[in-house]
């Protein structure tokens, strides 16, 4: 059988991936989501793990509320970018700057 | 007597009650109802003191045949456990201040009629004298310390009012918020020695407070370290500073002269007769206390015996008529100290009564002048008035003759006692202090006949228009001169041996054997006859002989005399005239230094260091930090997904490192 | 069995890795969406490994049936200017990968070390065991709150995407309906007298 | 003692009256406004009187006990109750509020319902202040106290409002904040209750107990004002409206003096003696300094204001020498206080309504004009500067006394406020009421009118009745000062 060890690993280089990539691609709002459900989906595996390895439903309760959320979140999220890019015509990060202190 | 029969059925402390009651309510219905009884006012507070007068007589009947009271009327306060009462002490002592007080003040409230009548403030006048009389009552029938303190402070407060009675005059202003804040410094230090009774004998009350003193001989109190004081010593001095304040000795007698601004009848009343002896029966009254430290004493009658000779010194250069008599005032009331440092506390309570006769007739006598004079008070512009005001004339004669101290005059008697108790007193300084009033019986005589001279005598000085309007003053004016003329006249002769010698006032005060210089007098009594034949053997008396003599000299015979002795004095006279720099001293040291601290600490400490550094320096920091700060909100939602990783990433660091 | 169970684990992972990998290093945002398709199936199947097939199913059905869609639709209805959004690709790269470097050795170091890498293997899944039904007992009984609360999220996400994208054209014509049934005779009819002076 | 709800219904009934008050408004050029809120701060005093009439002064302990649940997760309780301490304050609080609405019966004329109401709410806040025996009650009386006095600096204030509102708000805030923070500590280390009884029986460390003095402290020293926190005082009087400065000058003042004796004191028993030579240092400060700046201000409010701050130190000295004279005193001067800061308040009030200034140069010779005024004010200067005879010489009296008890110094520095008191009243008094005219507008002053006579002239009642006889006032306090004394001997480190 699979240490558990390993699914944490896992999980630990998808979110490390997902880092990378917001760090890469940090101009590019839709590839920043993109980016984001990575780091969430390297989360759920980490809570099916161990709902498994601890014999544990719980954790995949959390999972099931995790892609809720991250649906509505990539939802609103588009639908922004959407309004965004209508008034500008743009959506490069760069140009977003209205809370500059 | 038959006029007092109604008044044994009373209980006691319902006489003793009406006695200054009856001045407040006279008092309140002049100052309540003035608007209304405009110049009627002044029946109410003259029925009232005439009432407290015919009472303190009865008092004084009583107390003659050994009735005496000491109780309270009402527990003002309790304080913790302590009940702290308003009640009498009536004895000897009291009896006699009480027969004074309203005499006067009776007197001076007939005077006023005729003083203030065109004044517009007449039934306020009224109103304060009679408060005053009430405040002056309490003080002296008090049975504790706070309602002496209370009296105290009462009589300042309507001295402050008086003095400012004319309040649209800056000068009036200006003296009365001198006199208070300069009785308040002496106040201080009473207010600090009734704190230090409280706590040395735990208790506020006359005859406790007099019990413990035995038991407080020996303590010790350490005010500035390495110093031990003894504990009755501390008390006294701090007593007699009060009394230095409110009996104007050097150095809080500052305020004294420039009282002169208010009225004169408050001259007579409160600056010479009642407020300013106050101080003489406060010690008196405190006899146990200050017989038991000759250091505190030694100071008294040092203080008195300066402020004797030095404030007579002051009157010889003064022109104003009411100052000369302020001065003397000063000067007497040294004499009186000087009596208490000698511990001849019944020659001082004797000559506070001939004095509160013979000043009050002098001030009244000087206000009829003026009043004659039109307001004027410069004695450079009056002379010869002898043929216009004969019985002002010679009522001021009488009290003047009073006060130089020339037999068979209230003031020799009392006056010339006190000189021999000192000359009596061994007590340090004693000899020092005798040489001071010896001297300043020939100041005296001096001041008081240069005075008398250039008012009555020689030539008429004043302009056309005054001399035309001089006349004598009307009955209201002359029946309170004659009045006190008479005391002034005979009080010494017939009050020397029971007030004097002490006969009548022993039982409120305790001597202590070694110093008890009066007993020492009292020991080679003769007879009043006697001691009149002695004084005649005295220096002081032939000192006031020799000044009135010089004053004639100068005044009536040889006009340049003065100017000569001027210029050749010249730099004596400038002391002489700048009061020896008293008042530019506290003008430049404790008014301007107060205003220029104040104004330090309002705009440095308050306004530039609290507010400008603390507070609004505060405010400011935080504006400019967040302005350098703002600098890390880019707006790039990058650079906070960057600043949240790499904070998750130390996080874990921290945690693997420091909590592993 | 089990060597098939662990093999399917690699396999499936290094999938996993290498397409999360590309989506974030692909040029054009299309291939990145479609990328970031693969991985979910992978991770899809990585769960069924781990018994959840509920979880796999729904991750199949929801990210890859909608939300990915979602995704798509967005970049291919913009028009994006690709070569500005690719500006400066790399110059965050060394940062990036110190961090997330770091992040992976420690979270190794304690998955490696601490002892809950070491849970001990639970034994294989029963046959008759219901993902799905054991889930949904939990999740109707004691999460009933959360879920309700998750339902809700859910209607505000939706009403807030419809809220944001509606355009409202002030030139275009539609009905008001509820004017037209509150509409009082008074305001459309007119009685005019039409008889005119009798010749 | 239990009764039927007299302390809430001395709370709430002002409260709600103000909204009543709120309700009614503007109309018909705010009359009726004006006589609801008579009624209602009347109605209020009526209802504090039974609190004097029924008080048991045999006692220490709390009477007209309240007590209910209110948010039991916390053990947080409605917790109502007053001492001897207590009851004058809110007789004091009910008797001024009626005196405001009188005084501000024509002097406002903007948006005078909202005026009255906001002091009416506030009257019940600051009575909720005086009666409340659960922390967190007490708390939110003492912050929600601060809403309306803000709002009537800043909206019926002066030129420099915003300015005097905020440093008010910030100030006061900033302090009892840290109240909080005590009050929470306290709860976890009273076994779970917010009583401010339990408080005062809970064990603390010196240390603890250090911590929990400062923080009170600071909280209470801002509302005091206690030197060098003192600042915002000045300026909130100077701007604020007359009736806001009587509130806050006689009440507000003088919550913070009630926290050190209901909080500091007994709570922190070793901390307050450790720390009394810091109190009494800054108190004397207060006394000489702040005297000192008193002499030389040209504006009327400012003066009196520094005043107040001269007149709070000798409260503060008083506390911290812990004899029973100087407490008692101490107490006392606050009443005193109350009345005398709010009759000077009205006062220069009286003056501003007619002259809209307050610079003392623009007065002199006001007593030509003004002789029923002159008269008043002059008792009311006396008794600011302590004369006997008047309530102002009570207080001090006593703590001078209490205080030489402890130490002579401190009574001899404090004994100067004799003094220097007397050189910046009198000299206002001199400046202002006495002289010549000068100027024009003051020749054409007018007399108090019937309703300024009747506010004045019932504050002159009880600042003679309290100078001539304190006894009655004394004897409600005895008992709880002594059980205070008590507590504060009584260390509470454990073991």
């Amino acid at each position: 059988m699979i240490p558990l060890s390993h699914w944490l690993i896992l999980g630990a280089l998808l979110f490390s991936i997902g880092v990378v990539g917001i760090f890469l691609n940090r101009k590019n709002v839709i590839i920043l989501l993109m980016a984001i459900e990575i780091l969430l989906l390297a989360v759920n595996i980490n809570f099916v793990a161990f709902s498994r390895y601890l014999g544990n439903l719980q954790g995949q309760i959390f999972v099931f509320f995790v892609l809720t959320v991250a649906a509505a979140e990539a939802a609103i999220g588009l639908a922004i970018l959407v309004v965004y890019f209508r008034n500008r015509r743009s959506i490069n990060v760069e140009d977003i700057d209205d809370l500059r202190g | 007597m038959w006029i007092f029969d109604w008044l044994h059925g009373l209980p006691p402390i319902w006489v003793y009650l009406l006695i200054p009651l009856a001045p407040l309510a006279g008092s309140l219905v002049a100052g309540l109802g003035g608007w209304f009884l405009r110049e009627r006012a002044h029946w109410a507070p003259i029925a009232g003191v005439a009432f407290a007068l015919y009472l303190a007589i009865f008092v004084l009947l009583q107390v003659l045949h050994g009735q005496t009271f000491y109780g309270n009327v009402y527990t003002w306060a309790v304080f913790g456990n302590l009940p702290v009462h308003i009640g009498f002490d009536i004895d000897s002592l009291t009896a006699v201040m009480l027969v004074v007080v309203t005499f006067v003040s009776l007197c001076v409230h007939v005077y006023t009629i005729g003083y203030m009548h065109d004044d517009p403030g007449y039934a306020r006048f009224f109103s304060y004298i009679a408060l005053f009389t009430f405040s002056m009552l309490m003080l002296v029938m008090a049975n504790n310390f706070l309602q002496l303190f209370f009296g105290w402070e009462a009589v300042g407060l309507v001295s402050y009012l008086l003095i400012g009675f004319w309040f649209t005059r800056e000068s009036a202003n200006q003296a009365s918020l001198k006199a208070f804040l300069v009785n308040r410094v002496g106040d201080f230090g009473f207010l600090i020695g009734i704190a230090a009774i409280y706590h040395y004998c735990g208790s506020l009350d006359y005859r406790t407070v007099f019990a413990m003193v035995p038991s407080l001989v020996g303590q010790t109190v350490t005010i500035i370290p390495g110093h031990p004081w003894s504990v009755l010593t501390w008390i006294a001095i701090l007593l007699f500073i009060g009394a230095m304040g409110k009996s104007a000795q050097v150095p809080l007698h500052v305020w004294l002269p420039e009282s002169m601004e208010g009225p004169t009848p408050i001259s007579a009343l409160i600056h010479a007769a009642t407020m300013v002896t106050a101080g003489i029966f406060m010690v008196s009254r405190m006899s146990p206390i200050y017989e038991q430290s000759a250091t505190a004493l030694s100071v008294i009658l040092i203080i008195g015996a300066i402020t004797a000779l030095f404030m007579g010194l002051i009157g010889l250069v003064q022109n104003d008529i009411k100052r000369i008599i302020a001065y003397s005032t000063l000067s007497q009331l040294g004499y009186m100290t000087a009596a208490l440092g000698a511990s001849a506390f019944s020659a001082a309570i004797f000559h506070l009564m001939t004095h509160a006769f013979f000043k009050a007739l002098l001030f009244l006598a000087a206000g009829s002048v003026i009043h004659a004079m039109q307001n004027e008070q410069d004695i450079r512009k009056m002379g010869g008035l002898r043929a216009h005001m004969p019985i002002t004339y010679l009522t001021f004669l009488v009290g003047g003759l009073a006060l130089s101290g020339i037999p068979p005059f209230a003031g020799f008697f009392s006056k010339d006692l006190i000189i021999e108790a000192v000359g009596e007193s061994s007590l340090t300084g004693a000899t020092f202090a005798y040489v001071l009033l010896v001297l300043g019986a020939l100041v005296t005589a001096l001041y008081t006949f240069r005075m008398f001279f250039l008012v009555f005598h020689g030539k008429k000085r004043m302009d056309e228009h005054t001399q035309e309007h001089l006349h004598e003053s009307p009955w209201v004016i002359t029946a309170p001169l004659i009045a006190l003329a008479i005391p002034s006249l005979l009080a010494g002769w017939f009050f020397i041996a029971p007030v004097g010698l002490g006969a009548f006032l022993d039982s409120s005060l305790q001597i202590r054997a070694q110093w008890n210089t009066i007993g020492e007098i009292a020991a080679h009594w003769q007879g009043t006859g006697a001691f009149l034949v002695h004084g005649l053997e005295s220096w002081p008396f032939w000192l006031a002989i020799l000044g009135i003599a010089l004053a004639a000299w100068f005044y009536l015979l040889h006009d340049g005399v003065p100017a000569a002795l001027n210029r050749l004095l010249a730099p004596f006279t400038w002391v002489l005239r700048k009061k020896y720099g008293f008042d530019a001293f506290n003008q430049l040291v404790f008014v301007q230094g107060a205003l220029l601290l104040g104004r330090r600490f309002w705009h440095w400490g308050d306004e530039a260091i609290i507010d400008g550094g603390m507070v609004n320096g505060s405010a400011r920091l935080v504006a400019r930090a967040a302005l350098s700060w703002r600098r890390l909100q880019t707006g790039y939602i990058y650079h906070y997904a960057f600043v949240m990783i790499i904070g998750l990433v130390l996080f874990m660091t921290y945690f693997m490192i420091w909590r592993g | 069995m089990m060597l098939t169970t662990t093999i399917l684990f690699y396999v499936f992972s290094a999938i996993l890795l290498v397409s999360a990998l590309l989506v974030i290093t692909a040029r054009n945002p299309v291939y990145s969406a479609l990328y970031l398709v693969l991985a979910f199936f992978n991770a899809a199947a990585l769960f069924l490994l781990l018994g959840a097939e509920f979880l796999g199913l729904i991750l199949i059905l929801v990210y890859v049936g909608a939300v990915m869609v979602l995704f798509l639709f967005v970049v291919m209805m913009l028009d994006i200017n690709l070569e500005r959004l690719k500006e400066g690709f790399l110059r965050y790269l060394p940062l990036g990968l110190a961090i997330a470097i770091v992040g992976v050795l420690e979270m190794v170091a304690v998955f490696w070390t601490a002892p809950i890498g070491r849970v001990p293997a639970p034994g294989p899944i029963p046959a008759n065991a219901d993902n799905t039904r054991a889930l949904g007992e939990l999740l109707y009984t004691h999460y009933l709150y959360p879920f309700e609360i998750a339902a809700v999220i859910l209607l505000v996400a939706i009403i807030a995407a419809i809220a944001l994208t509606l355009r409202r054209r002030p030139d275009t014509k539609s009905q008001a309906v509820g004017k037209q049934v509150a509409v009082a005779v008074r305001e459309r009819l007119r009685m005019v007298d039409l008889r005119g002076p009798k010749p | 003692m239990h009764s039927f709800g007299l302390l809430s219904a001395a709370i709430w009934a002002p409260i709600l009256g103000g909204f009543l008050v709120l309700a009614v408004g503007d109309r018909a050029g705010g009359n009726p406004a004006r006589w609801l809120a008579l009624l209602v701060s009347l109605l209020t005093f009526a209802i504090t009187l039974p609190l004097f009439t029924s008080f048991d002064t045999h006692t220490a302990a709390m009477q007209f006990v309240e007590r209910v649940p209110w948010i039991p997760a916390f053990h947080i309780a409605y917790f109502l109750g007053i001492d001897g301490i207590s009851l004058w304050f809110i007789l004091l609080t009910s008797f001024l509020t009626v005196l405001v609405v009188i005084a501000s019966w024509r002097n406002v004329s903007m948006r005078i319902a909202q005026y009255l109401a906001a002091f009416l709410i506030m009257d019940g806040l600051m009575i909720g202040v005086f009666c409340a025996l659960d922390a967190i009650l007490f708390y939110v009386f003492w912050e929600a106290m601060l809403i309306p006095m803000f709002l009537i600096i800043g909206v019926w204030g002066g030129p420099r409002r915003v300015y005097a509102t905020i440093k008010f708000f910030l100030y006061t805030f900033l302090g009892s904040v840290l109240m909080l923070v005590a009050f929470l500590y306290l709860y976890f280390h009273s076994g779970d209750s917010f009583s401010l009884l339990a408080f005062q029986k809970t064990p603390l460390g010196a240390n603890a107990q250090i911590w929990i003095f400062l923080a009170f402290l600071i909280a209470f020293a801002v509302k005091i004002p206690m030197w060098p926190v003192h600042t915002w005082l000045p300026d909130a009087h100077v701007e604020a409206p007359t009736g806001g400065s009587v509130i806050l000058a006689a009440i507000m003042l003088k919550m913070g003096a009630y926290g050190f004796l209901r909080l500091s004191l007994p709570i922190t028993p070793d901390a307050s003696h450790q720390l009394a030579w810091l109190m009494i240092v800054l108190s004397l400060i207060a006394i000489v300094y702040i005297a000192l700046i008193a002499i030389v201000q040209q504006d009327m409010k400012k003066l009196i204001a520094y005043s107040s701050i001269a007149h709070m130190g000798f409260v503060t000295l008083g506390f911290f020498v812990f004899t029973q004279t100087a407490i008692e005193g101490a107490i006392i001067q606050m009443l005193s206080h109350g009345f005398v800061s709010a009759a000077m308040f009205l006062c220069v009030g009286v003056l501003y309504d007619r002259m809209h200034t307050r610079d003392i140069q623009a007065y002199g010779g006001v007593a030509n004009v003004m002789p029923i005024f002159a008269s008043l004010m002059m008792l009311f200067a006396m008794a600011n500067v302590g004369l006997p005879g008047t309530s102002g010489f009570v207080g001090e009296f006593m703590v001078v006394l209490g205080t030489y008890q402890v130490h002579p110094w401190p009574a001899i520095i404090a004994a100067t406020g004799l003094i220097t008191g007397a050189g910046y009243t009198l000299w206002l008094f001199k400046r202002v009421i006495f002289g010549g005219i000068i100027h024009a507008e003051v020749a054409a002053l007018s007399d108090l009118n019937g309703r300024e006579i009747l506010v004045l002239g019932s504050l002159a009642v009880f600042v003679l009745l309290q100078g001539v006889w304190p006894a009655p006032f004394l004897d409600i306090v005895h008992q709880s000062v002594a059980h205070l004394l008590q507590q504060v001997a009584t260390s509470k480190i454990p073991g």
